[in-house]
């Protein structure tokens, strides 16, 4: 459903500004392969500057790519301008890490998860759509009530659901998930992943977790990528990948969880020089 | 015991409200060793952290209790002498290394800082200790490091910085909040084994402030886990992560994914147990009104 | 509502403004004499309670024997004119150039801000003063004044506040769920800018306010008019003798424009529902 | 501070100027009757006013007198003065120290009080200290320069006169000046009773301009610093054991620094266009009150030299205060 070809993708410097014209470009992304199939759920792994989040928009379109090519539901997305892309980003959404700025802070949730319905026509006035809102917010696990609050006024766990209902109300085929546990206790981490394992069930979306946690990449995907500097190191079947990782660098970071069981000889297992700076 | 803290109370009086934030916590920390204080947050851990140091907020009010640091009390003590034992005998590692570090000024500027007040050195001899500093905690070229700003260090790099600012006064105590929840795994690791390696060369003891039981398990020699500014249970790590531990850490257990049990479903601390803590931190509150009415 | 009601600032706000419009509308029945009616022989008269003063002369007179109360009250007709046409005109162009230049950048950002930059290099009065050389004095030339005045702070702020809602995630998410661009920019950015505008609009109001004064004060409002400023130019020249003269029209002005911003606040604190718990 | 940031800046200003000569050459031309006719004698034939209105090259197409406008502005020549007969540049440079010396007065106070206030209002937080400045602070920044100048004038000048409301020294005294910058000058030669003299009829119209300064300075930097003061490195140096008063000045000033020059900047341009009207209220002899006399006498030339000045002017504080705020960043600096 999902094909990635020889991704490239480099954003201005912004650190580094010229006396004239623009910022030099950094290359984030060195030629990612990424193929996703309907109703699959991918995991997609790595640390800070791994490029992970800049994959999950470049994904969308977000972002310009400065090669390579994309095609979702067999169309070439690659070279589609913001009016074309228009009728297949119903199809395709992003929830993404930071909840708080993700959401229109003086908007009620009502009034944004009616957006989608009111800005695709699926509604036939304002009033249908504050209707499906609130029917979104009991199918995430809110009250209806909610939808009359302001994305202040809700906890963490809560804005995030709410980023999740928004991004599963028109039905996409794929939903990217970044980075969207990282902060919350592990309580109401739990409360997350367990939604989105039922919506994935119910709906057959495929979808794309990114996460810098193993264990939660682990505790829902079918097949993991794992990402370092901009490139995939490795990539596979979640079964295979944590019974018997091939690389190095995906060894190194199955080593470095700590797992609840007491175990001197952990902390002595790794290098403690410092890497690079 | 070089820490001790006994029913310690404290509440956050804002608009004309009381809110409880610790409910009689007590804590001890042996010599030499490293304690972990588990919880989530809004839990009290750093609640816990700032009464030992003296900055809570304005609206917090210490109701009753002891801070016991070498057996004397930090409450009981004039605000002069508790504040010259900070930075000299206790020292603490923040969560956030990125914002730990002062932006404006040089890292030279800012590990020799501390030294020249309470070690007393002169320039060149703080200078020299920071090197020393930097090169215990395996940075390759301290040379170069000092003359850095802060943001031109990586994450891990800053942490290392900041525990060497720590640890360089030799304090015997440090407090250390989330000091690996900002960092990435493998850096955690690191950073980790770092301090583990530094507080067993110097014996310093280290309170170890974290909401992650495997942190916990794999640092700590004993362990408290708090909940609405109550300690539910204490005791070494051992015995916490073996069998016998209290539901609410069983709970927390329950609720965090493992990349080695895969199949094993994933379950929220459940509502009933959270009623049920509630209400015991609630009668907690009663007695303590009707304990203050009789006085 | 109920919020604006219990706000004591746009109380008091609300309150200087409609005495302002009502003393305006009533000039005529209120003053008790002609503004320009001269008399030679109630020459400087001080106000009734003092020693020496005339009942029929409750602030008593100027140089010229005119009734300072009627002068006073017939000064709040150009008051509120400028001040109404002054700030709704700048808000109006500020507020609409800024968020184009803000939303769209490119070609059209450069532009407006190479030319609020080159309206800011002039001293705010000297525009006024070379305005008012080249058109001659009169009310329409401070209000244009007013304007060419305001509109840049208005610009500037709008455009540097969209320029950083425009990096909120939110922005992107509402292109992910298909918002198009004129609806993102006022359905969804307008709402973030309204209180900022509101505070805006309740200063610009108080500055309108002292332009005309300004302007009458140096001579180049309209000369056939009683206002405020001039009150306070002919005031200034026989300060000696009767200093109370000036006071009436500054202490007019300094409630009129801590009532004007007082109002702004007030209504900014009542509806921004980001300050609501 | 790189070469090249500066330059970039520099460069940035050209379109500016630009823009700037573009307002005032529209403005001059939309001026109803003829410039020509008012700068002749009554007795002039028809013939003088051809030859002086070709010698100003007003006889030539609009884009062309545009032309000889530029040409003349960037070699300097701005002209003569209708109503004073002499050079324009000439006599807006020689009044220009004046306003400089009352702009820099001005600054000084403002910065001097500003940081004062907010240093000690953080300092004493909570206390009536604290409440104390922030009242004084909402009615100082309400009321514009205009307001302040028209109450100190009642309150120093007649109520209890302490203070001169006219004029920057006696006429008499002034021959004693080899510049134009009398305040420096005074100074430098160790004459203070002359700089009191000085400083004392700069008191009113500095602080009038000042005020509001004071007033924006105090709030931003207090804000700042209430920010700055519950960031993390805060908290590190007081468990470093440093007393408060370090603190607030060695580890959160230089930080609040930052933000504060940002949003003062604005406020630095707005005090100095500011002495246009103060100097006509106090009869302050700087290029503001010149300006006054050339708007009533519509001496264009001498409006047009006095407002190029002015744009220069701020063009240059623009850049010093970008400069500034590069200088205390370190993420900048190089």
């Amino acid at each position: 459903m999902l094909e990635v070809e020889n991704l490239h993708v480099a954003l201005p410097d912004r650190g580094n500004k010229r006396v004239f014209g623009r910022p030099p470009l950094i290359e984030i992304l060195k030629g990612i392969d990424l193929r996703v199939s309907a109703g699959e759920t991918v995991g997609l792994v790595g640390e800070s500057g791994s490029g992970k989040s800049t994959l999950a928009r470049a994904l969308l379109r977000l972002y310009p790519l400065s090669a390579g090519s994309i095609r979702f539901e067999g169309r070439d997305i690659t070279n589609l301008d913001e009016h074309e892309l228009r009728p297949l980003r119903a199809r395709m959404q992003i929830v993404f890490q930071d909840s708080q700025s993700a959401l229109n802070p003086r908007l009620t949730i009502g009034t944004a998860l009616a957006e989608p319905f009111v800005s695709y026509g699926r509604a036939s006035d304002s009033r249908e759509a504050l209707k499906l809102a609130a029917g979104l917010l009991e199918h995430v696990g809110l009250s209806a009530s909610m939808a009359a609050r302001y994305p202040h006024q809700l906890s963490g766990g809560q804005r995030q659901r709410v980023g999740i209902a928004r991004a599963i109300a028109l039905n996409p085929a794929l939903v990217v998930a970044d980075e969207i546990v990282s902060g919350l206790d592990v309580s109401v981490q739990a409360q997350v992943l367990d939604l989105l394992r039922r919506l994935r069930a119910e709906t057959g979306m495929a979808l794309v977790l990114i996460s810098h946690d193993l264990s939660v990449v682990r505790a829902l995907c079918e097949r993991v990528v794992i990402m370092q500097h901009g490139v995939i190191v490795e990539a596979g079947p979640s079964e295979t990948v944590f019974n018997s990782p091939q690389h190095p660098y995906t060894r190194k970071l199955l080593r470095a969880i700590p797992l609840p069981e007491v175990d001197p000889a952990w902390i002595d297992s790794v290098d403690i020089d410092e890497v690079a700076t | 015991m070089i820490l001790d803290i006994e029913n310690l109370r404290v509440s956050i009086n804002a608009k004309g409200t009381r809110t409880p934030v610790l409910r009689g916590a007590h804590l001890q920390l042996e010599q030499g060793k490293i304690l972990g204080l588990v919880g989530e947050s809004g839990g009290g851990k750093t609640m816990v952290c700032k009464a030992i140091l003296g900055v809570l907020p304005e609206s917090a009010r210490i109701e009753s209790g002891a801070i016991r640091f070498e057996g004397r009390d930090l409450l009981a003590m004039p605000a002069r002498e508790r504040r010259g034992l900070l930075g000299r005998s206790i020292a603490m590692i923040l969560q956030n290394p990125m914002t730990a570090l002062n932006p404006v000024f040089r890292i030279e500027d800012q590990m020799t800082d501390v030294l020249r007040l309470h070690a007393g050195l002169d320039r060149a001899q703080a200078r020299a200790r920071a090197l020393e500093m930097l090169t215990a905690v395996h940075i390759r070229e301290p040379e170069r490091v000092l003359r850095h700003y802060p943001h031109e260090l990586s994450g891990g790099m800053c942490q290392r910085v900041v525990i060497s600012i720590a640890f360089s006064c030799s304090p015997r105590l440090i407090i250390a909040d989330e000091p690996t929840t900002a960092l990435d795994v493998t850096v955690q690791h690191q950073i980790l084994r770092l301090i583990r390696e530094l507080q067993r060369k110097t014996g310093t003891s280290v309170l170890f402030i974290t909401h992650d039981l495997g942190v916990v398990a794999k640092i700590c020699d004993s362990v408290s886990v708090i909940y609405a500014g109550r300690i539910l249970e204490s005791g070494p790590v051992e015995r916490i992560f073996s069998s016998q531990h209290h539901p609410y850490t069983q709970a927390l257990l329950d609720a965090a994914p493992r990349y080695d049990r895969p199949d094993t479903a994933l379950h929220p601390v459940s509502p009933e147990l959270r009623e049920q803590l509630a209400r015991e931190a609630e009668e907690f509150d009663r007695r303590v009104d009707r304990e203050v009415a009789h006085a | 509502m109920r919020a604006l009601l219990r706000n004591p600032k746009f109380l008091f706000g609300a309150f200087v403004l409609l005495a302002l419009v009502f003393v305006a509308a009533f000039a005529p029945w209120l003053a008790p004499h002609d503004p320009m009616a001269q008399s030679l022989l109630n020459q400087l008269l001080p106000p009734r309670w003092a020693k020496g003063g005339d009942p029929s002369f409750l602030l008593g007179t100027d140089t010229l024997g005119r009734d300072l109360l009627s002068r006073m009250i017939h000064g709040t007709r150009p008051a509120l004119l400028v001040m109404i046409a002054g700030a709704t005109l700048s808000g109006l162009a500020g507020v609409v150039l800024g968020m184009l230049a803000g939303f769209f950048g490119g070609w059209l950002d450069t532009l407006v801000s190479r030319t609020v930059d080159t309206f800011m290099s002039f001293p705010p009065m000297l525009l006024a003063i070379v305005l008012a050389a080249a058109m001659g004095p009169g009310l329409g030339t401070v209000v244009i004044s007013v304007v060419l005045i305001g509109w840049t702070r208005f610009c500037r702020v709008v455009r540097g506040e969209v320029l950083a809602l425009r990096e909120q995630e939110f922005v992107t998410s509402a292109r992910t769920i298909g918002v198009s661009r004129s609806r993102i920019l006022f359905h969804e950015l307008l709402p973030n800018l309204l209180p900022l505008v509101i505070v805006l609009l309740g200063l610009e109001m108080g500055r309108a306010i002292v332009v005309e004064a300004i302007m009458s004060f140096i001579g180049f409002s309209s000369s056939g008019l009683a206002t405020w400023g001039s009150i306070i130019a002919d005031a200034r020249s026989y300060i000696n003798q009767a200093w109370w003269a000036m006071t009436y029209p500054i202490v007019a002005i300094i409630v009129m424009v801590l009532g004007l911003n007082a109002l702004g606040d007030g209504l900014r604190q009542a509806t921004d529902p980001v300050l609501q718990r | 501070m790189s070469p090249a940031f500066l330059l970039r800046r520099l460069l940035l200003a050209v379109p500016t100027l630009f823009g700037v000569a573009v307002v005032v050459f529209v403005l001059l031309r939309i001026v109803p009757g003829d410039p020509i006719a008012m700068m002749v004698p009554g007795e002039a034939t028809p013939e003088d006013i051809a030859r002086l209105r070709e010698s100003y090259g007003l006889d030539k197409s609009i884009p062309m007198q545009f032309v000889i406008y530029l040409d003349h502005l960037v070699r300097g020549d701005f002209g003569v003065s209708i109503s004073l007969k002499q050079d324009v540049l000439t006599l807006v440079l020689g009044r220009l120290p004046a306003t400089l010396e009352l702009a820099l007065v001005a600054i000084t106070l403002s910065v001097t009080c500003g940081f004062t206030l907010a240093l000690a209002s953080t300092y004493w937080r909570g206390t009536w200290i604290e409440s104390g400045v922030d009242a004084i602070n909402s009615i100082a920044l309400a009321i514009p320069e205009f307001l302040w100048a028209m109450l100190l004038i009642l309150a120093f000048a007649v109520l209890m006169p302490l203070f001169p409301i006219s004029g920057r020294i006696d006429p008499m005294r002034a021959t004693a000046f080899a510049t134009q910058f009398y305040l420096v000058e005074s100074l430098v030669r160790g004459q203070f009773g002359l700089a009191r003299e000085l400083l004392g009829h700069l008191a009113l119209p500095a602080l009038a301009l000042a005020l509001p300064l004071i007033a924006v300075i105090a709030r931003v930097l207090k804000s700042s610093l209430q920010e700055v003061m519950v960031q993390d490195y805060i908290l590190l140096a007081r468990i470093k054991g440093f007393s408060n008063l370090r603190i607030l000045t060695r580890e959160a000033l230089p930080n609040a620094l930052l933000p504060t020059i940002t949003l003062t900047g604005v406020h630095f341009i707005f005090l100095v266009g500011g002495t246009v009207l103060v100097e006509l209220i106090f009869a302050y002899p700087g290029i503001g009150n010149m300006l006054f006399g050339a708007a009533s006498n519509r001496d264009l030339p001498l409006i047009q030299g006095v407002t190029l000045v002015f744009a220069l002017l701020f063009i240059l504080l623009n850049i010093a205060i970008e400069l500034s705020y590069a200088l205390v960043n370190p993420r900048l600096r190089h």
